[in-house]
């Protein structure tokens, strides 16, 4: 006779976020084992990007990550210009960067509000997802769409910012800004808060680089590692900002051993204030010109044959883009490495057994795991 | 009160209080958080976010289904109880979108399930979706938002495209025959 | 005809002895034996101010008797405090013995003999009326309690039966003795004490060997493994009715013969003797730990014994406060814990005989297979857990009223959490043997186990209905002790801090039942199968099998918690239990051998011996 | 030590990306001489389906945070019937990898227990990854061919 | 003779004053949605929502049932919430509160949440046996802090009942007003807190853990019937408050100002069990929820040795 029950968290469960299920096996309120179970967002978008044309698949692969869409078009269209050999205007370096931050800042306002709600401190999601929606504000006016913008393609950037960007912008980083003590009040300063998250849901530190950890997660373990600063794509190398890494938490207090919830939330709280000053940075020092490569004939490219291999530092950690080519109008493979991947099945797989079942959802939440990007 | 004048006020009032299941299918899940919050806060009209089938009233299908979410799809739509509201989410439950051609997505929703309503965009906005829900407050008022009675219906012709579904295979029917014959 | 009885109870005993390989009629036979008993009861039954049809009363029975056997003298007598307690085991012993009927196959004639030999000797000590009847029929009862716990063959139990049973008979012994060369008798009628600490020594030391009977901690450890490993119709008969005789003799040397202002004489505080004090905080702390307890335990039995552990801890804190509420709480909860806990101990064993099975982890979903069974120990764990629709709460009720009035600061709050902490094993028998995923195909239980076990609950609905009867029964025993008896009508106990009408709760709760039965036939539903249940979407087809019974360490947060505390200091109370008994006994321990041939040899033997020294002294 | 030095014949495709082609057999002792050299971070394992050579190309993906250089190591094994060895034992992802591997292309990994059903359900037809699945065809034959629910 | 016209008005007024609970009860699901939405920078629904949503679940076409155990979730959470309800003094009314006392009153409000476990274990459902297992622990946790201020408060005034506590409370002799039991009145707030299940203490329907715990498996109807419960047990519970530390809302007595008073004292007390509802809805709002057995150790460590001082207390003043 089994002693633990089986429990279901998934897909049709509040704790979980999008569409997928940990399958658990629980004896009293302990977690003795657990399974990831993905594939229920699987449209096969690697099959369908074979199948379609270099331009043509601008549009798809925004769809791959809903939270956070301009990384995926930012390392595809990375990853196409390598296999060209293209080198972007300076001023589309600018606006990517400024359009890879905002997005940033949207994904972190949605995870921290879904690691309060999921300790089930509404307020603290209200406001973050109600004032996300300043940011989708900008990126209809500067995309003209909330969610999948489309607007980063090979070669730059679609068109030009709008005239009034920048007083756009700042007004939106200012009402943020604004904004955040309260957040820091009501979340992280929150004697419950952080009753709850400090010193649970810890990832190893030192297996956290060997279980392929990466983005916030990995820095809340203890290592300083960030892809903008590793590998400076778009205009990262010319601003000035700093990682956020465990134990150097800023003003808010070091209360654990580091890689636990709370420390996650902080970080992330943080790379939120880096975010803004980047955005910040970037309007003031963007040159003026061109915003994209004057090639013609968008639907007749050859991309010269090779491999290639591009990475992004997103909110969620290092999303990726092997992109290979035969030389001919449409990709041989186009294989997409989303940070879920690792986050949702082997680390989760592995804490998670010996956990209180209170504590699962918001581990899950606080890892910041994207199902989407797992099964693509 | 006659019967029909009882059955009025009760869509009446119920139109004020539908409750979803909380049920992220697709991407379209995305603008549920923004309907659902300051700037457009559809708890309004009475709408709010349920955790089980057994609670709700309305089943959102946001975006695309893979046939591995249809079977959990069903599976919460038949759990959820008469009367249910199913609302399709964006092109992919129309006609497939974005991914037509893929080999592990529905192209039509309402072939597996009763849709009373479709939303169409990628992805919808945030009015469209509270416009939806308007509409099928007026549908549910005058009485045409019968998905769930269709369902039970042609509960046979749903249940063979759901078994096509389920299996990949269109002679999935034939296959059920020849096993019972045995 | 109280000698005949005993002769004819004896003659049973060898009778059935003799049918061991009829268990049928030896079981008829122990039934017919056992209805004697009863039949003195309803004989009695003018001494409580009863009158009872004289169908009721076919026997007459003499209400004392001295009887010279040789040497000694048997001095008995009926008290209306006898009477209460014989009420609470002459209706529970023959129910026993019906469900055992059908329950217990397996050597019949010894179960049935030793059963009837603990009611003799239980009916002996409540109709004792000096101290070495008393102690000679306590002595019956002990050991043949020590049989029945010899066929369990649990060592544990074994062990800790005869330390705890000779430690009980060592204490009672040398307190009669202290008392006897205090005032040169036995009759209790002639005891006259004085206010010496000789008189004090020696009541403590009886009380402590009958606390040992009553499970008070920290003397209740050897309870919950006799419990455990007993045949469930000797448990609920032990459980629910011999456990009470320590309390009744705590009220007979407590009240009836040191009374209540020598009591107070050592002392009082708040008007409430130190004396009456400590038991009643020893009582208080008995109730909360034996409740944690059980609110960790996976065995059902053993749940079940902390569960009494904790239930007899409230008669001693009511015996200990001593105002006339207190008392009537305390005859109360007596009664109202013989029926329920028999009720449960023998629904465990309903559950168990269709299931095999005693981890509450290991059962479940029986609640629609066994629905009769059910309902019972639903009944009964309501009267457990007090919930005022059951007579169950009366009791606590009337203790709680006695506590605040005697202004109990410190033991009220503990005797309410306990009864909170009710809830929680309460619930966790009915989840993890009754609720829950079905995983039994079983029939329900046999018929003779659910007369028995409905005729067990029968009590607790009429005392709930009419609370009063028992304050009318304990008038008289309240009267004996010099105390007015309670304000009560049969519906309402008054105190003068509050009332307590079960008129208007039952009427209010039948009116509001009305009504929601009403909104509830209002639309109408069908029944699905538990299959089609909640899986966060998954469809269960698609899974061979998918466990759901969450009953295997249910309360891990409240163990995570109190386990640390509790756990640790019962093994430890365990480990220096052993070693104690190991290390008085390391001669005896050659004489273990494991059989049960053996174990009856020395039995018998020492009843030569004990019959020998009394007739010779 | 860089991958450029302990194998002197990787080619370097531009800064900071090294590609080194060997025999399947060498694949683990490579990544493990990788693994044991700086190289701590697996990033991912693709497949690439090479349909006119009849081949797989299984691209092991390393990068190192210390040299700040990434690293695939390629291998080639028959389309039909190729197999690999499992290296799960080195980094862990690498086990849900091949894990989708064998689903979407029916590569077998021997010595990995939790190959199967992973990201498809009841799949009944040939791995949808492989370049000779046509998708386009399958949903023409497949969903477009799903009666509508006739109403009367 | 029973005098059956003055038993028809009992009966007459009992029934209404439970209608007027049950009413009160809605309302409070609609103000604590609105008060909640404010917070959250919405509008929220209409103030009315809980009658809708109370009627949409009575007018589901077809329910579910796990079988007859899982109806008596239904029937004894109803029942037992109005007999609670029955036996508080409510408004200056005495109701049934005579025929009983708080231990009374305290089993009582047992009854519908054993029911309702009951109904929720019959389920099968593993979310709603964990639901209720942190449901009767936190039970477990706040009634000792709540009993050992009712103990010292039923010991200070030598009374159990409820409405001679309110009887001896009037004239705005209210516990409240009294130094200890001011710290007495924050105490049994917070055991409120868990009593009335918001947040730091909503982990029995956590629904991020255990998706809504209890409640799963029930829909239609029945959770109808657990939703009028839950108002209700909003309404009982303030009003246990208010009985206990701000007199009932009795500030007027009726033998000199007549049926005045009865409006006046109705309101006064309505007014209360807002501002107590209020205030616990606030509280709601900024944390939140603990793990079971914080919330446990944070009752029995820091709520209780509060309430231990308040017993020291009246300890020593009852001695003197």
């Amino acid at each position: 006779m089994m002693k633990e029950f089986e429990l279901f968290v998934g897909p049709n469960h509040p704790g979980v976020t999008g569409n997928m299920s940990y399958h658990l096996w629980v004896e009293g309120a302990t977690i003795k084992k657990v399974e990831t179970r993905v594939g229920y967002l699987h449209r096969g978008f690697e099959k369908l990007m074979e199948k379609r044309i270099w331009m043509q698949n601008v549009p798809l692969v925004c769809r791959i990550c809903v939270p956070e869409p301009d990384v995926n078009e930012a390392a595809y269209s990375m990853a196409v210009e390598d296999l060209m050999g293209w080198e972007i205007p300076e001023r589309a370096k600018y606006i990517r960067t400024i359009i890879l931050e905002l997005a940033r800042l949207g994904a972190h306002l949605l995870t921290v509000g879904g690691i309060a709600a999921s300790f089930g401190l509404y307020t603290i999601a209200q406001w973050g997802v109600g004032d996300r929606d300043y940011i989708l504000d900008i990126f209809e006016q500067i995309t003209g769409a909330r969610v999948y913008h489309i607007y980063i393609w090979p070669g730059g950037v679609r068109w030009d910012l709008p005239k009034n960007a920048k007083e756009l912008i700042t007004k939106v980083l200012d009402y943020l800004e604004k904004r955040m003590p309260l957040y820091e009040d009501l979340l992280i300063r929150n004697k419950v808060f952080i009753r709850r998250a400090v010193g649970v849901g810890i990832v190893p530190k030192d297996k956290a680089i060997e279980w392929g950890v990466t983005g916030p997660n990995l820095r809340a373990a203890g290592y300083q590692l960030d892809f903008r600063k590793l590998e400076p794509y778009a205009a990262y190398d010319s601003v000035d900002f700093e990682v956020p890494y465990y134990p150097k938490l800023g003003e808010y207090e070091v209360l654990s051993d580091g890689s636990d919830i709370y420390t996650r939330t902080a970080i992330r709280l943080l790379e939120m204030k880096q975010s803004i000053s980047i955005i910040r940075q970037a309007l003031k020092e963007m040159p003026e010109g061109d915003v994209i490569l004057k090639h013609p004939q968008w639907f007749a490219w050859k991309v010269p044959a090779g491999y290639s291999y591009v990475r992004v530092e997103s909110s969620k950690g290092e999303y990726g883009y092997f992109v290979v080519s035969d030389g001919g109008k449409k990709p041989v493979r186009v294989h997409v490495r989303g940070p879920s991947y690792t986050h949702g099945i082997n680390v989760l797989e592995r804490i998670a057994p010996g956990m209180n079942i209170a504590d699962f959802s918001p581990t899950a939440i606080s890892l910041d795991v994207c199902p989407p990007d797992i099964e693509r | 009160m006659r019967n029909d004048d009882w059955k009025k006020v009760s869509r009446l009032v119920s139109k004020k209080s539908l409750w979803m299941v909380h049920f992220c299918t697709g991407c379209g899940a995305m603008e549920m958080p923004p309907v659902m919050t300051s700037r457009y806060d559809m708890e309004r009209f009475g709408i709010a976010p349920m955790a089980t089938p057994r609670q709700a009233d309305v089943l959102l299908i946001t975006g695309y289904l893979s046939i591995k979410t249809l079977k959990r799809v069903v599976q919460v739509y038949e759990q959820m109880r008469d009367p249910k509201y199913v609302i399709g989410f964006g092109s992919c439950t129309i006609n497939g979108g974005m991914y037509w051609d893929s080999y592990n997505t529905i192209k039509d929703l309402s072939k597996y399930i009763p849709v009373d309503l479709y939303i169409a965009g990628c992805m919808p906005r945030p009015e469209a979706i509270m416009d939806a829900f308007l509409k099928l407050m007026e549908m549910i008022e005058k009485g045409e938002a019968i998905g769930w009675k269709k369902y039970h219906k042609y509960y046979d012709q749903y249940k063979r495209n759901q078994r096509m579904a389920f299996s990949y295979r269109l002679d999935e029917v034939q296959d059920i025959k020849e096993d019972d014959a045995k | 005809m109280i000698l005949e009885a005993f002769g004819v109870m004896l003659l049973a005993v060898i009778v059935v002895l003799a049918l061991d390989r009829y268990p049928r009629i030896a079981a008829a036979v122990a039934i017919i034996a056992s209805l004697l008993p009863l039949f003195a009861l309803t004989s009695w039954a003018g001494i409580m101010g009863i009158s009872l049809p004289s169908f009721l009363a076919p026997l007459e029975f003499e209400s004392s008797l001295v009887y010279n056997l040789g040497p000694g003298t048997l001095n008995l007598a009926i008290t209306p405090l006898g009477w209460f307690f014989l009420l609470l085991l002459a209706t529970s012993f023959p129910l026993a013995l019906l469900f055992a009927s059908s329950f217990v196959r397996n050597r019949a004639g010894g179960f049935y003999a030793g059963m009837l030999l603990t009611m003799l000797g239980s009916f002996g000590v409540l109709l004792a009326r000096d101290a070495l009847t008393f102690f000679l029929f306590w002595e019956i009862m002990s050991w043949s309690i020590l049989a029945m716990v010899l066929r369990g063959g649990d060592r544990r139990a074994i062990v800790s039966y005869l330390s705890f049973g000779s430690l009980s008979a060592m204490l009672l012994l040398f307190g009669f003795m202290m008392l006897y060369f205090k005032t040169g008798t036995f009759l209790f009628g002639d005891m006259h004490l004085d206010t010496s600490l000789t008189t004090l020594v020696a009541l403590s030391m009886i009380v402590a060997g009958l606390a040992v009977k009553g499970a008070l901690m920290p003397l209740h450890v050897w309870a919950p493994h006799v419990y455990s490993r007993s045949e469930e119709p000797f448990v609920a008969f032990l459980s629910g009715g011999l456990s009470k005789l320590g309390y009744f003799g705590m009220l007979l040397f407590m009240y009836g013969i040191a009374g209540l202002s020598l009591l107070s004489s050592w002392g009082t505080f708040r008007d409430v003797s130190y004396f009456g004090y400590a038991l009643a905080v020893i009582g208080a702390f008995t109730a909360f730990a034996g409740t944690v307890l059980a609110v960790m335990q996976d065995d059902l039995r053993k749940l079940l014994a902390y569960s009494s552990v904790g239930q007899l801890g409230y008669i001693a804190i009511g015996i200990g406060i001593g105002t006339p509420l207190a008392l009537t709480g305390a005859l109360f909860q007596a009664l109202n814990h013989t029926f329920f806990k028999a009720v449960l101990f023998l629904a465990a064993g309903a559950v168990y005989y269709r299931t095999g099975k005693w981890k509450i982890s290991e059962l479940g979903g029986l609640g629609y297979r066994m629905p009769f069974t059910f309902l019972a120990a639903l009944f009964a764990i309501f009267a457990l857990a007090a919930i005022p629709i059951t007579s169950g709460f009366a009791a606590k009720w009337l203790l709680y009223e006695a506590a605040i009035e005697k202004k109990f600061l410190f033991v009220t709050p503990i005797m309410l959490i306990a009864g909170v902490g009710a809830f929680l094993y309460a619930y966790k028998i009915l989840y993890g043997v009754f609720l829950g995923e079905p995983r039994y195909d079983v029939k329900e239980a046999p018929i003779s186990q659910l007369v028995a076990m409905w005729l067990l609950v029968l009590p607790l609905v009429i005392f709930l209905i009419f609370p009063g009867w028992v304050a009318d029964l304990a008038a008289p025993i309240l009267s004996e002790y010099g105390m007015q008896p309670i304000p009560h009508t049969p519906y309402v106990i008054t105190t003068n801090l509050a009332a307590y009408n079960t008129l208007a709760v039952i009427f209010a709760l039948m009116g509001a039942l009305l009504v929601s039965l009403i909104l509830y036939k209002w639309k109408p539903q069908e029944v699905v199968p538990h299959e089609d249940n909640y899986l966060a979407g998954e469809p269960p087809e698609l899974y061979e099998y998918i466990s759901m019974h969450a009953a295997s360490n249910y309360y891990e947060p409240f163990e995570d918690v109190f386990g640390p505390v509790f756990r640790r200091g019962a093994e430890r109370a365990w480990e220096i239990i052993l070693a104690a008994a190991e290390f008085l006994g390391n001669g005896a321990r050659r004489l273990y051998t494991g059989l049960t041939q053996d174990y009856s040899i020395y039995i018998l033997l020492f009843f030569l011996i004990l019959v020998g020294w009394w007739l010779l002294w | 030590m860089m991958a450029k030095e302990l194998f002197p014949d990787a080619q370097e495709i531009r800064k900071g990306r090294i590609r080194i082609e060997v025999e399947p057999e060498k694949v683990g002792e490579i990544v493990k001489k990788l693994k044991d050299n700086g190289y701590d971070h697996f990033v991912m394992l693709s497949c690439i389906d090479w349909i006119n050579d009849g081949q797989f190309e299984l691209v092991y993906h390393m990068w190192s945070y210390e040299y700040r250089e990434h690293v695939m190591i390629s291998t080639r094994i028959p389309r039909d019937g190729g197999s690999m060895v499992t290296l799960r034992d080195l980094f862990p992802q690498i086990e849900t990898y091949e894990r989708e591997i064998h689903e979407m292309f029916g590569v077998d990994f021997i010595g990995n227990p939790r190959l199967g059903e992973f990201i498809l359900e009841g799949w009944p037809h040939m791995p949808p990854m492989r370049k000779d699945f046509d998708t386009e065809k399958f949903v023409k034959d497949f969903y477009y061919k799903i009666p509508e629910v006739k109403e009367e | 003779m029973v005098d059956l016209i003055a038993l028809g008005e009992q009966i007459l007024l009992l029934a209404g004053m439970v209608t007027l609970g049950f009413a009160i009860g809605m309302f409070f699901n609609g103000f604590a949605r609105k008060v909640t939405a404010r917070i959250h920078n919405r509008i929220g629904p209409p103030i009315y929502q809980g009658y809708i949503d109370v009627f949409k679940l009575f007018a589901k076409k077809t329910n579910i049932s796990h079988g007859w155990i899982f109806d008596l979730a239904a029937l004894f959470s109803v029942a037992g919430i109005t007999l609670a309800f029955l036996f508080l003094p409510v408004a200056g009314f005495t109701l049934l509160s005579t025929e009983g006392d708080i231990f009374l009153i305290l089993y009582l409000l047992a009854i519908p949440a054993l029911g309702f476990a009951l109904g929720a274990g019959a389920s099968g459902n593993p979310n709603a046996a964990v639901g209720i297992m942190r449901a009767l622990i936190l039970m477990l946790a706040y009634e000792l802090p709540l009993v050992m201020v009712v103990v010292a408060m039923m010991i200070h005034y030598n009374t159990t009942s409820l409405a001679t506590l309110v009887q001896m409370q009037s004239g705005m002799h209210w516990a409240i007003f009294v130094p200890v039991f001011f710290i007495g009145a924050i105490i049994v707030d917070m055991a409120l807190q868990g009593m009335l299940m918001e947040k730091p203490f909503d982990i029995a329907i956590a629904p991020h853990e255990i998706a809504s715990g209890p409640m799963v498996e029930f829909g239609g109807k029945h959770l109808g019937a657990l939703m009028l419960y839950k108002m209700m047990a909003i309404v009982v519970e303030t009003t246990l408050f208010v009985d206990l530390f701000l007199g009932g809302g009795v500030v007027l007595s009726v033998s000199q100002y007549g049926w005045i008073a009865y409006v006046v004292n109705f309101l006064v007390w309505f007014a209360l069990i807002t501002l107590v509802f209020f205030l616990a809805l606030l509280i709601n709002a900024v944390f939140p929820r603990f793990r079971i057995e914080q919330a446990l150790k944070f009752y029995w460590k820091y709520d209780a040795l509060a309430a231990l001082l308040i017993l020291i207390w009246v300890f020593a003043g009852v001695s003197i």
